[in-house]
């Protein structure tokens, strides 16, 4: 059976280009990048060549591009080097409660360390409200992150406008723009912000490769401590072929980013549309407009998500309940609950996470198989009353 | 990460539906938790005649729910009451760690079920 | 010309192997393996094969083998999350002068934060005395950090019986491993240690990826925070493709263990015992017996490092001179000044570590090249006189 | 890392080795740093007729040695003593940031050397 992969948000598979550019550095041209003779002189040429591409992407300058294992380092970095780097001037941080464990289990981590935590509320649609940023800033407070783009519902979050407050304050921005980069523009002056996190595979490139964007100027501490590499900022031996392939990947990404944006919305809006027409009980989460291109999140009543994507799975088709991390977990969505959502429906929500390669004939078999499956798992659930 | 026979119970589960006169209904779980079981039993002269569920929940919660109304039913009520959530997945060939306490819901569904069978027919008996 | 690559301590290729097993996680078996459908069993799949391996090569339980992004990843997690988990315990850390900057400087950092670090000296041979370990505890300390064999000059320090001592004083056990895995034997009960680094780039497998053994039972902090991956201790998506290299390499490595230990310490001797026949003012650095079978260092006088290492290039070969990290910044390297050389003959040396591709046609060529290079050199140098 | 020049420069180093009876001579560094270099110079009515040089060090102090022993033979004095690191490197084609320095030396040596020519002749003028 074909497989239909509508979970790109999870990870996407390495485009064929990519994966082209990354085969001569694995066993040719594999030299260290730190030494001296040829191997590694081309080796550093490839690092060059990749930082130019990252900073082109995002409208930085290459010397503010530091390559990491990916967006869970990136954020684990820039969160507590930012906090134990600032602690003299405050204690006090602000993010939101929809963001991904990375920044959420890293800013539980700081508050047992004694730092104090603000999450900030979001509405139905899982917007932060920005006036909720200004009241929440207090003398105390030294960092502010919030996602770019949330990799669950897909709500696209008014971080230029955050970068703003902040910036007036002086008080440092992260953003987690995971899930941005490659999928909608992202240009770290027009979002104000001081550090950018990004993740390759999540954009067609390899996984175990990420960036941290530290804008000039601003003081962290490493979190990797170990060799020079990365300006002393990040040990730890460079993974060149990765490093290569995030740089095609985004130099990708964006060229055509115009024109996948198009794509991707006409099919998202034609899965949106199909499935609340075909399936009562049913309820789009996140924002109607302010998402990202790829992302459907439904919440269908009466039944539970798993069960769902395992008839899915048999259909042929991937999909997600959430978030790649909770699903095999017990819990409901974090972020759903956070958006209001009773538990039961949070219980009963389907992610699909439609990718470059999707098709509209494939867009158009998962309409047509997840109402009988639904109708399937109503017939079953002790909750259903025709 | 399921076994074939979970996914085989999973997508063709025995025994779904409702007993309209049923002898011993219960109900566990809770929609907030994400899972509910209900089993539905028929007995007479002691034997399990026939069981039903109704389940919302993950693909184990519905593969255990049919595989432990199979086991259970043509059997004398003690035997029912030996059922563990233990047999009821080695029956599955096993559940992932994280799924096992699906499999718990399965044997208290079965209990309650017999519980209340005892109390709606005023038989002093005790389900442990 | 044909390149001589002898700077397999810095990082080797990937072999082909090994890449093989690679190749079709990238764009085919690409699912995140925390997803349940069918494309994220088979990344589940494999993950388990990997830990697997890796558990055998060393003698380890799979459930204690967590993947990193290398060793200096390994390095800072055990060192950092050990003092933080037992800050309570007490604050003291003994390590040695000669350890890798992933501990060092991992260590400094510590110090900042109020720990306290005993630097351990080392012999002439670069050897840590095991009674000045048994010294340096106090009822304050509560890790123990020693490498197993040293990247510069390739002694193998007394672990095992280091690693015994912290068990009787009931401390927490770290050895780096990095340089020793896949190339002298390695077993963690034998070794006594709670935790060991290693790092797959230095055995044939691809950059980029780790692992940290944590013994069973051993309560140190997560050092990623984030998703649930890795049992909720090291959070990130899996990096599938480098995870399935380093199971290969570790596999190959151990299979391949006796016969390459003994081709490569044949070719190592054969290369020191030809460098100081044909050189005069040449020593030895590291332990002539209790060595890396691959590991050949020399310091030669009146010349300088880097100037050797790019004439050693014009004749197509690769060396280093000390560590990959420190070769191109100026300090002369703190693994032979803390084995007593003075800073002139510290600035003079050289290392060529011996792969299994090497040849003997290669060591050959070498003995019969740097003569003429430092006699050319020393030529030039107003430190040396006939 | 290096230009093309630089390895040139380094591989055929131009003007290595010792003038006897030189006119200046400087040596600037120490071998404790990992560099040493000496200028030689042999000087004839204000004129730098003759430039030789020793140097303990890395690739980009033998290059700039070479390249300014290069550049101020044949020169006044008093252009000798314009010569700029910048102007050295600049010769050799640029060098990496972290290797400035070595040019440093190259420009301190030959200053050096210029001085060690006017003390040694009683001549009144300073070098700054
Ligand atoms: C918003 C967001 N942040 C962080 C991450 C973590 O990235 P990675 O899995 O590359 O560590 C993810 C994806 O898993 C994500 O979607
Ligand atoms: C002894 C030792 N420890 C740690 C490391 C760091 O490993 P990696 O470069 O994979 O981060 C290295 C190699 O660079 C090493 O030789
Ligand atoms: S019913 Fe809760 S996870 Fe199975
Ligand atoms: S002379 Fe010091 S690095 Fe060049």
């Amino acid at each position: 059976m074909e497989k239909i992969y509508l979970d790109n948000a999870a990870t996407t598979p390495v485009k064929k280009e990519v994966l082209d550019e990354m085969m001569p550095y694995f066993s040719e041209k594999f030299g260290n990048a730190s030494t001296l003779y040829s191997y590694g002189r081309e080796s550093k040429k490839a690092l060059d060549i990749a930082r130019d591409r990252v900073a082109k992407a995002l409208g930085a300058d290459p010397a503010e591009i530091y390559f990491t294992s990916g967006g869970t380092e990136s954020d684990n970095w820039a969160i507590k080097a930012a906090a134990y780097a600032l602690r003299e001037k405050g204690n006090h941080i602000i993010t939101t409660s929809i963001e991904h464990h990375a920044v959420l289990h890293t800013c539980e981590y700081l508050k047992k360390q004694g730092f104090k935590i603000t999450y900030l509320p979001v509405d139905e649609y899982g917007l932060v409200d920005v006036e909720e940023v200004k009241k929440a800033i207090t003398d105390q407070t030294i960092l502010i992150s919030v996602m770019y783009a949330n990799n669950e519902v897909g709500t696209i979050e008014p971080v230029a406008e955050i970068g703003e407050i902040a910036k007036e304050r002086g008080i440092l921005f992260h953003t987690d723009a995971v899930q941005a980069v490659g999928h909608i523009p992202v240009d770290v002056k027009k979002l104000n912000c001081d550090m950018l996190s990004l993740s390759a595979h999540k954009f067609y490139g390899p996984k175990g490769i990420g960036a941290l964007y530290i804008r000039k100027g601003v003081k962290i501490h490493p979190y990797m401590h170990g060799g020079g590499q990365e300006k002393g900022r990040r040990a730890g031996t460079e993974n060149i072929p990765a490093i290569v392939g995030l740089g095609k990947a985004i130099e990708l990404a964006t060229q055509n980013l115009n024109q996948s944006m198009e794509k991707l919305t006409f099919l998202r809006n034609k899965l949106i549309n199909g499935l609340l027409n075909k399936i009562d009980h049913v309820k789009l989460n996140g924002h109607p407009e302010k998402r990202l291109p790829g992302n459907v999140n439904i919440s269908v009543e009466y039944v539970e998500g798993e069960s769902m994507l395992l008839s899915l799975d048999m259909k042929g088709i991937c999909a997600s309940s959430g978030s790649a991390c909770t699903s095999g977990s017990l819990d409901p969505s974090h972020v759903l609950l956070a958006m209001g959502l009773p538990h039961e429906l949070a219980h009963g929500s389907l992610r699909f996470s439609i990718g470059e390669q999707n098709t509209e004939e494939e867009i158009d078999y998962v309409i047509q198989v997840l109402p009988d499956i639904v109708a399937r798992l109503r017939e079953m659930s002790p909750l259903y009353e025709k | 990460m399921y076994s074939e026979k979970v996914m085989d119970h999973f997508m063709n589960p025995r025994n779904v539906g409702e007993i309209p006169d049923a002898d011993g209904v219960f109900q566990v779980g809770n929609p907030v938790c994400g899972d509910i079981m209900k089993i539905y039993l028929k007995i007479k002269d002691g034997i399990i005649v026939d069981a039903k569920f109704k389940t919302f929940g993950c693909g184990a919660a519905v593969a255990t729910s049919s595989m432990a109304t199979e086991m259970i039913k043509g059997k004398p009520i003690e035997e029912a009451l030996k059922l563990t959530n233990k047999a009821v997945a080695e029956a599955l060939d096993g559940l992932p760690a994280t799924k096992m306490h699906c499999s718990v819901l399965a044997e208290e569904a079965v209990k309650g079920a017999i519980e209340d069978y005892y109390k709606k027919h005023g038989i002093n008996k005790q389900v442990e």
